[in-house]
C-alpha cells in the first residue's frame, strides 16, 4: 500500500513492534478484498468511530454459536469486507501445535476466509478473522474433517483454556491439560448450543499463579494448589544462596505471611506450613529448591467476569480443596449443580456472580451441596441481617399472647 | 453428552484435538515431571526435567492478528529449528520449543528478521522482568461496540516500551491489557495497567432503528442504572441522561441506541490489578485516570500517561514488587503524587454500594 | 441560632454547663499543656505537665445504671480527696481527679469498700492493657426494642472478666461491647468483641395495632429487603417471611409487628472491630457467632464464648495487637480453628453488594 | 430485697463487679416505687421478653426532643413504673464535674424522678432514668433553672460529645472540649427541635486514638491529627531504651508503614515523615519522646453509624485536613452545608452515609465545597461507571450521521 493512501495506519508500520498493518497489508498482496479492510480501517481512524454494524446472526448447520456475525456500513465503498464474519475455532488445550496442524488450519482459512486470524481470542480460540456468511459452512465442515471444531459464543459455555500446565512448567499442581479437553470434550453440546441464561466460562490454571488468568476471566475457575507441606531441598537452597541469591530480602520477607525462617549460616529454610497461604513466591523465586507438597489438588473459585452489568468481579472461592484425578467426576458434578442451579434461577444475561449475589452464598452453597468453610470468605459479615430456616427454630411464640396476657393480671 | 449429529455423514461436536497430538517427544515423555527452569537470557527458558532432559523455548512477541502467510513463515522456522513444534502464549506470544541448545541463536536470528522480537519473559530468581504482550481485543477491526481502536493503541504502546519486552528491566511483573469497550474483553479489570475504550455521552436512540431491531423490555432492563424508560405510545425507548453511565449495555441489547462520540469518547487508564497470588492476594485494577483522548494513529497522551505510570513505579519499587503492591506500600496519594496524575472526582466510585473503597481511617499521608 | 424562648421567663436553649466550670485547677492551669503521661499502677495515671505539675487519675469500674444515693456517696469520696473534682469516661467509669499523691491508696480503699473497683487502665509503653469497661445499653430496664436485656449480660460478663479490669494482663488493648437489638446504639459495630440481640423469627403482627397506630407506607418502605407489602383492604401489612432477616426496624416505625420471640430471639458475638487509628486502620466488627441463647441471668453461653474468643487471643497475641491484628496475622480459617468456634453459613454475608466479603485469592491455611 | 421475691435478679448482686440491681434495689429503699421496676425486670427475666411498650409521645414546652416516653405492659401489677420516662440532660463536654454539679442533678432527680442514672448515655448525655409525664416540666424547668440543659432525640442534632482532650491528655492536636461546647451551643435550635430527616451526631476526638469512638458513632466526626513532623526528644528515647522498652520490637515493627528506623548504638530514632501516616502507635508507646507535629488540625470524616438500614459504617474522610481554631467558622460552615444538602436530599430516616451513597460522592462535595483528593478513598473505584458533566465534554456528535453518510456514499 502506499503511504498517502492509508497515512494514519502507514504510521503504524512503523516501530520495532511487529505490526497488524503489516499483516493486513501482506494478506492483501494475495487477497486484494483485504485492501477493503485497510480502507474500512483507515476510515475508522479518521472519523474515530466503527463502521461495523451491530451484529448479526449467522452460524453453521447445527450450531446456535461459534460464528461472530458482522457486516459493514461502508458496504458500497469497501464491498470486500460487507459480509466479515469471525469464526471461533477450539484451540488444543494449551495452545501446544504442530507446524502441520497450524499448516492445515492456515490452507482452510486461505480457502474459505480472509486470511487473517487472531491467535489467539481473549477466550482462547483460534480466532478466524472475516468471511462471508456463504463460506461458512463449507468452512466448518473441511475443519470438522480434518479435527477441528468451533468454540462458543452467545448464552453457551464457552471454550475452555488452561495453562501450559505438566506440558512444560514445573510448579502444576494439576493436569490443565487434560482437564482442560476433558471439559470441553464432554461439554460439546453446552458449547455448541447456547441454552443458558448467559455465558460460562472454564478456565484453568496450573498453581496460583495464575497464568491463564483464570481468577478474572471465567466464572469457574480450577487452580492448581496443595495441602501438605512444601519440599524443600535444602542443597539447592545452599546453591542459591552461593549463586548470590538474597535469600532473607527476596524471599523471607516477601513471604505475605511471614511464615519462612533463613538460616544464614546454615544457609536452610524453614517453613512453617501451618501458615503458609500458598502463595507461590518463595517456589517462584527458587524453583530448584522448593516445590509444591504432594497432597495436590485444585481451588475451585466461580464468579469471575469483566464488569458489565454489576462491576467487575475477581472469581471467589467456592470450594477450598478438591482432589482432581481423571474422570474429574467430582468435578462434572459440581460444574452441572451450578449449572442446575443457574438454570433455574439465573435471569437472561445474569451471570453466575451477579446470581450468587442476588440469590445469597447460604442459597448457593446449599443448592450445589457444598459445605460453608471460612475459606470462602474473606471476612465475615458485618451487618447481623441473616436469616434462619424452620428446622434452626424452637416453635414460635407470640409477643402479644405475653403482652396481653400480663396486662390483664391483677 | 454430545448431541445426535444432524445427518449421517455431518461432523460436529467432535472438540478440539487432543492435545497429546502437538506435543514435542521431549513433552510426551516429561509430562508432569519437570524440575526446574532457568531463564537463558532474555526470550529464551530452559525448562529441565526430573530425567535430566532440557527443553528449550524461544518466546517471540506476536502481534496477535497474525495472517495465514506469515503463520505459515512461523512454521517454516519451527520446522527447520524445532522439529514441526511451537506454541502460542496467553499473552499471544509465540513460543518455539525445542531440545537442541545450539541452534537457539541461529533461530532467534531468524524470526528477527521477519520482524518478530524476542523477548518478553521475565527471572523471578534474579528478580528481573521483563514486559510482556499487551493482551488485547478486536476494536475497529471487527466489533460494533469499540470506543476506540484495540490493535492501534497496543502498537503504539509496545513501540513506545519496547526495551522493557528486550530487555528484563523491570522490577516486577507487569501486565498490560487493552479493551476496546466496557465488556472489557480480556483481563483488563485485572492487569497491573489496563486501558478501556469508554463512552461519554449517552446513546443516540433512533427511534426507527429501535423499533424495527429491538426488544423494548429486555432492553430497558438491561440499563444497570435504570435510565431508560419504555415510551409505548411510540414504540421506542427514553434515555434518562442524568442517569446514564455510558457503559453501553443497552447497545449491546439492541442495535437503535449506539454511544458513539467521536469527539468525546476516549480512554481510562486502570492500573494495581493483578492475577496470580504470588505475595499478595489478586485483586481487581482500579480507575485512575477517566478519560484520554481517542488520539489516532499514536495515542499520545496515552502512551505518556502509561509511561509515566510504568517507569515511576519502575524507579521506585522493590525487587517483585508489582504496581499494585508498590501502591499499598506507598499509598495512593502517594501514587498519584509521585506519578503526577490529576486525582479527579470520577475516581471516587458511586456505583452499588462503593463504601468499602472510602477511606475510613484518619491514617494517610502528606 | 437559639430561637426565641417560649415566654419571657421560661429558660430554655442555654446548653451545657460551660466545661470550665468543671475543671480542677490543675487542668484549668495546664490546659493543653500535658507533656506525657505513665501508668502509676493498675487503675491509676498521672499525667505530667510542662511545667511539671502532675494531676493523678483513678479509674473507678461503673455499672452505669447508678443510683443518685451513690453517685452523693462517690461525691463524698472526690470532696474528700479530690477537692470535689471527678469525671466519667467515654465507656462509663469513673476517674477520680487529684493532685496529692499521697492521698491516692486512701481513696482506693475507700471507693472499694464501697464496691466500685479500681483498675480498667492500660500501658502503652510497657504493652499492658487491662480490660475496660463494657459499653452498653437499656435493655429491659427501659427500651421496648430489646431482644435481650443489657446490663444483665454484662454484670455476668465483668463477673468472669474480672481480672482483668484489675490487672493489665492482656497483650493488646481489648473493647467489648453491647447492644440489646440491631439498632446498636453504642460501637458494637467496631469493637474487639461485641454481643448484640438479635431477633430471629419475622414480625408478629397484629393487624388491630397496625390499624390503630401505624403508617402503612413509611412502614412498608421501612423495610430495607422489601419484606413488606401493604394489605389495602384490611389496612395492615403482610410480612414475605421469606425475605425478613429480622432487624426488627419495621417495629421501630409501627408498634403493630413486634418480632419478640423468647424461645428464638438471643445474642450474636461479633469481633475483631476496633476504633483506634492506632497501628492498623479502624474497622468495622464481623459476625463470629450467629446466634446464642438468651438465657438469663447470667447467659452462661454468651460468657463462655466470650472468654474463648478472649482467652484464645491473649495467650497468642504479639504485645499491642489487638484481636482484629490477630485476626489479620492468622487467618479467619484459623481464628475459628483455634477458638473452638464453629464457622456457619449465616457469616457469610448475604445483605446488599457483599462480593467484598468473598476471598477472591487461593490464599488460605489449612 | 428477698431472694426469694426476685430470684434471677438477685443471683446478678454476686460477684466483683459492681450490681445494677443493687443500684436499684439501693433506690428503692428511698422511692419504694422502684420496687415495680425491680418486679417488672425480674419478670422479663422470667419470660425474656420485654415488657416496655412501644414509644410514646411526651416532651417539655418549645422542645421536640430530650425527652424518651415508656410505658409499661405491666401498669396494673407495677404501677410505680406505669410511665417510666427518660430525660437526656446535656452532659458538660469532657464528662469533667464538680462535686457541686452533680449533687445539684442528684437533688433535682431525687425530687422529680426515679433517683436511678446512667452515667452516662452512649450518645454523652447524662440520662436521668425514669419519670411520669407530669413530673417532665417541672424537672426540666428545675435543670435549667440551675444551668443544664437538655440533650437531643429525635430527628434531631444529637448530644455532641468530646474525649477528655486537652483537659487531660498529651495527645490532644485540637481543643475537644472547646469545639463540643462551641457546636452544642451554636446548634441549640437544631439540638432542641427535631427538623430534619433523621438523627445526626456529631463527636470530637483529639487525635487518631479516638478514645471517643466518634468514626463510628457519629455522622460527623472531627478527629485531631498534625501535619508537619513528629517531634522527637532523642534524650527519652534513650531513656526509655535503658528502661528496657524494646523499641524495635514494640515500635519499629508495629509502624504500619515501617517508616520509623531505630539506630540501636546510639538508640536513637529517625522517622520518614513523608510516609508516616499519623496512626499514633509510636507516640502511644512512647509518649515522652515523641509527640504530634505542630501544624495541627482536625480529619472531618463523615457517615458513622449502626447496621440499620443499610449496613454498619465507619465514616468517611471527607475532609482530610482543616485548621481548628475558634470560633471554628469552616468547621461550622462545613457542617451547615452538609445540612442544607442533607435537607433538600435526604428522605425520611435515611442517615447522612445512606444518602451519600444513593447520590454519589461527586455530588455530595460539589454541594459541600470540597475538593476530591485521594484521602477520602482506600482505593478508586474498580468499575469505569461514572459520570461527565456537560461543561466536561465537547460539542456531541451522532453516530448515526456518521454511517448514514458513509452508507450513502459511492
Ligand atoms: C473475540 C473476543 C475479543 C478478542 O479480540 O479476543 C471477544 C469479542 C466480543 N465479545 Fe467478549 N470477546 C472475547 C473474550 C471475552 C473475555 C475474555 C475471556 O473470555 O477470557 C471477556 C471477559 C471475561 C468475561 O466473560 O466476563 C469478554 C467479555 C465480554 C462481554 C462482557 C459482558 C459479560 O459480563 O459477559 C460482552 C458483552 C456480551 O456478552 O454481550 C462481550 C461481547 C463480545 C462481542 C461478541 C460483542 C458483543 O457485544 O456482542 C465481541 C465480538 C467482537 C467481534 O466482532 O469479533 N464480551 N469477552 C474474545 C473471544 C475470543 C475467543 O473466543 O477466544
Ligand atoms: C507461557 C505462560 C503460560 C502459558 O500457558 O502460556 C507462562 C509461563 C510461565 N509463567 Fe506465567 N506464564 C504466562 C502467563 C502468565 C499470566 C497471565 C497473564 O499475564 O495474563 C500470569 C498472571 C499475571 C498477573 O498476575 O497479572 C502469570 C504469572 C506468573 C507468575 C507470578 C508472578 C508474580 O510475581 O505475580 C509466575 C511466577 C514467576 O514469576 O516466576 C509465573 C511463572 C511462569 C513460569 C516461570 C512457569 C514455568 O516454570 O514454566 C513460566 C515462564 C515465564 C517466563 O517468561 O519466565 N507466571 N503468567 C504465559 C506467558 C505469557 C506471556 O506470553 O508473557
Ligand atoms: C479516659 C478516656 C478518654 C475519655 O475522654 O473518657 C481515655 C483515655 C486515654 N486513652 Fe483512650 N481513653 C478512653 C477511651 C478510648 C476509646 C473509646 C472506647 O473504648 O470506646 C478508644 C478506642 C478503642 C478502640 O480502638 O476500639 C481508646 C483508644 C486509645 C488508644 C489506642 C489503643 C490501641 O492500641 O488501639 C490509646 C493509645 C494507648 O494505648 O496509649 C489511648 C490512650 C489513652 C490515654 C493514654 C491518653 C492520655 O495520654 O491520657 C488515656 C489513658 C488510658 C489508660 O487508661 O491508660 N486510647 N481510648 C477513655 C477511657 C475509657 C475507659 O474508661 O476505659
Ligand atoms: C439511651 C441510648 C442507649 C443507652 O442506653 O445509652 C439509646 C437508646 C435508644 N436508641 Fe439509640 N440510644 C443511644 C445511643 C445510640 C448510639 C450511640 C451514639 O450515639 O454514640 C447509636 C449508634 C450510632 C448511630 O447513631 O448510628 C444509636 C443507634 C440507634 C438507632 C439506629 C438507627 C440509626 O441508624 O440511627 C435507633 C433506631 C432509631 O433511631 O429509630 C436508635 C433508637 C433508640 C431508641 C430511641 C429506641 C427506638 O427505637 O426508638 C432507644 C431508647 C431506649 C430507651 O427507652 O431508653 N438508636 N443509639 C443512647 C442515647 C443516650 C444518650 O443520649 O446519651
Ligand atoms: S499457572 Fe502455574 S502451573 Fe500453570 S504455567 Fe503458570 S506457573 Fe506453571
Ligand atoms: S508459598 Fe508463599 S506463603 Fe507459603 S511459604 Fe512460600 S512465600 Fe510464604
Ligand atoms: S472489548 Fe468491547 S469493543 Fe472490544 S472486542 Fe470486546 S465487545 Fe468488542
Ligand atoms: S449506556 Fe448503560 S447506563 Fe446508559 S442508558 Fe445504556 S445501559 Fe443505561
Ligand atoms: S440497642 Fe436497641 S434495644 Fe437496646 S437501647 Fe438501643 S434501641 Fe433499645
Ligand atoms: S424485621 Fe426487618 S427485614 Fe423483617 S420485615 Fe421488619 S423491616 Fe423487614
Ligand atoms: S482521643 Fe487522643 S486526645 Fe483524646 S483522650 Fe484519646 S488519646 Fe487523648
Ligand atoms: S505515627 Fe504511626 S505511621 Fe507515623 S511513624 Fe509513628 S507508628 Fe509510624
Amino acid at each position: 500500500m502506499s503511504n498517502e493512501e492509508f497515512p494514519l495506519l502507514s504510521d503504524l508500520k512503523k516501530g520495532p513492534w511487529p505490526s497488524f498493518v503489516t499483516e493486513i497489508e501482506k494478506t492483501a498482496e494475495k487477497k486484494p478484498e483485504m485492501r477493503d479492510l485497510l480502507k474500512q480501517l483507515e476510515r475508522s481512524y479518521e472519523d474515530k468511530i466503527t463502521y461495523w454494524k451491530h451484529g448479526g446472526i449467522v452460524s453453521v448447520k447445527g450450531y446456535g454459536g461459534g460464528v461472530i456475525g458482522r457486516y459493514s456500513f461502508l458496504a458500497k465503498e469497501c464491498p470486500g469486507v460487507a459480509e466479515f464474519h469471525t469464526m471461533r475455532v477450539n484451540q488444543p488445550a494449551g495452545w501446544f501445535y504442530t507446524t502441520e496442524a497450524l499448516r492445515t488450519i492456515c490452507d482452510i482459512w486461505e480457502k474459505y476466509g480472509s486470511g487473517l486470524t487472531n491467535m489467539h481470542g481473549s477466550t482462547g480460540d483460534i480466532i478466524l478473522l472475516g468471511t462471508t456468511t456463504p463460506n461458512l459452512q463449507p468452512c466448518f465442515n473441511e475443519l470438522a474433517k480434518n479435527g477441528w471444531d468451533l468454540g462458543g459464543s452467545g448464552s453457551a459455555l464457552r471454550t475452555p483454556s488452561a495453562c501450559a500446565g505438566p506440558a512444560r512448567c514445573e510448579f502444576a499442581c494439576i493436569d490443565t491439560l487434560d482437564i482442560c479437553y476433558e471439559l470441553t470434550i464432554t461439554y460439546q453440546d453446552e458449547l455448541h448450543r447456547p441454552m443458558w441464561p448467559y455465558k460460562f466460562k472454564f478456565k484453568i490454571a496450573g498453581c496460583p499463579n495464575d497464568c491463564v488468568a483464570s481468577k478474572a476471566r471465567s466464572d469457574f475457575a480450577i487452580v492448581g494448589t496443595w495441602k501438605d507441606e512444601i519440599k524443600i531441598n535444602q542443597e539447592e537452597v545452599k546453591k542459591y544462596a552461593e549463586a548470590g541469591v538474597d535469600i532473607k530480602g527476596q524471599v523471607v520477607d516477601n513471604c505475605p505471611t511471614k511464615c519462612i525462617e533463613y538460616d544464614e549460616e546454615k544457609k536452610e529454610i524453614k517453613i512453617d506450613n501451618s501458615n503458609c497461604v500458598r502463595c507461590m513466591h518463595c517456589i517462584n523465586v527458587l524453583p530448584k529448591a522448593l516445590k509444591p507438597g504432594d497432597e495436590r489438588g485444585a481451588t475451585i473459585l466461580m464468579g469471575g467476569k469483566a464488569p458489565i452489568l454489576e462491576g467487575p468481579v475477581m472469581s471467589w472461592v467456592i470450594v477450598p480443596f478438591m482432589k482432581m484425578e481423571p474422570p474429574y467426576e467430582e468435578l462434572k458434578e459440581l460444574s452441572e449443580a451450578v449449572w442446575d442451579f443457574w438454570d433455574e434461577n439465573g435471569k437472561f444475561r445474569e451471570r453466575l456472580a451477579e446470581l450468587i449475589e442476588r440469590v445469597g452464598m447460604m442459597a448457593f452453597l446449599e443448592a450445589i451441596g457444598v459445605e460453608p468453610d471460612p475459606r470462602q470468605i474473606k471476612e465475615p459479615r458485618a451487618n447481623p441481617f441473616y436469616f434462619w430456616r424452620e428446622e434452626d427454630l424452637k416453635p414460635r411464640t407470640d409477643p402479644w399472647e405475653i403482652w396481653r396476657k400480663a396486662e390483664k393480671e391483677m | 453428552m454430545a448431541s445426535e449429529p444432524f445427518e449421517e455423514e455431518y461432523i460436529s461436536d467432535i472438540g478440539p484435538p487432543h492435545y497429546e497430538k502437538m506435543l514435542p517427544p521431549v513433552i510426551k515423555k516429561n509430562y508432569g515431571k519437570w524440575a526446574y527452569h532457568e531463564v537463558v537470557k532474555p526470550g529464551v527458558l530452559v525448562h529441565v526435567a526430573e530425567s535430566g532432559d532440557k527443553l528449550y523455548t524461544v518466546r517471540v512477541g506476536s502481534p496477535r492478528l497474525l495472517s495465514i502467510y506469515t503463520i505459515r513463515e512461523l512454521c517454516d522456522i519451527a520446522d527447520k529449528y524445532c522439529d514441526g513444534y511451537l506454541r502460542f502464549t496467553s499473552r499471544n506470544n509465540v513460543e518455539f520449543l525445542l531440545t537442541d541448545e545450539s541452534k537457539i541463536d541461529a533461530l532467534i536470528e531468524e524470526v528477527e528478521k521477519i520482524g518478530f522480537p524476542v523477548g518478553g519473559t521475565w527471572d523471578a530468581t534474579k528478580a528481573k522482568y521483563g514486559l510482556s504482550n499487551i493482551v488485547h481485543t478486536q476494536g475497529w477491526i471487527h466489533c460494533h461496540t469499540p470506543a476506540i481502536d484495540a490493535s492501534g493503541p497496543v502498537k503504539a504502546l509496545m513501540d513506545a516500551l519496547f526495551d522493557h519486552f528486550k530487555n528484563m528491566d523491570l522490577p516486577g511483573l507487569c501486565r498490560i491489557s487493552l479493551a476496546c469497550c466496557l465488556n472489557m474483553c480480556g483481563a483488563v479489570h485485572a492487569s497491573d495497567i489496563s486501558l478501556v475504550g469508554i463512552h461519554r455521552t449517552p446513546p443516540s436512540v433512533d427511534d426507527d432503528v429501535v423499533r424495527r431491531t429491538c426488544e423494548l423490555p429486555s432492553t430497558v432492563a438491561s440499563c444497570p442504572t435504570g435510565a431508560l424508560r419504555p415510551d409505548m405510545k411510540n414504540k421506542t425507548i427514553k434515555v434518562d441522561e442524568s442517569k446514564c453511565m455510558y457503559c453501553g449495555n443497552c447497545y449491546t441489547m439492541c442495535p437503535g441506541m449506539p454511544l458513539f462520540d467521536p469527539e468525546n469518547g476516549g480512554v481510562a487508564i486502570l492500573a494495581g490489578g493483578k492475577l496470580s497470588d504470588a505475595r499478595s492476594p489478586a485483586r481487581l485494577s482500579k480507575v485512575v485516570v477517566p478519560y484520554l483522548p481517542n488520539n489516532p494513529p499514536r495515542w499520545p497522551e496515552v502512551v505518556d500517561t502509561i509511561k509515566a505510570i510504568l517507569e515511576t513505579w519502575a524507579a521506585e519499587a522493590k525487587p517483585h514488587e508489582r504496581i499494585g503492591e508498590w501502591i499499598d506500600r506507598i499509598g495512593w496519594e502517594k501514587f498519584f503524587e509521585k506519578t503526577g496524575i490529576e486525582f479527579r472526582v470520577q475516581l471516587i466510585d458511586d456505583f452499588r454500594q462503593p463504601r468499602h473503597t472510602f477511606r475510613a481511617t484518619t491514617q494517610f499521608r502528606w
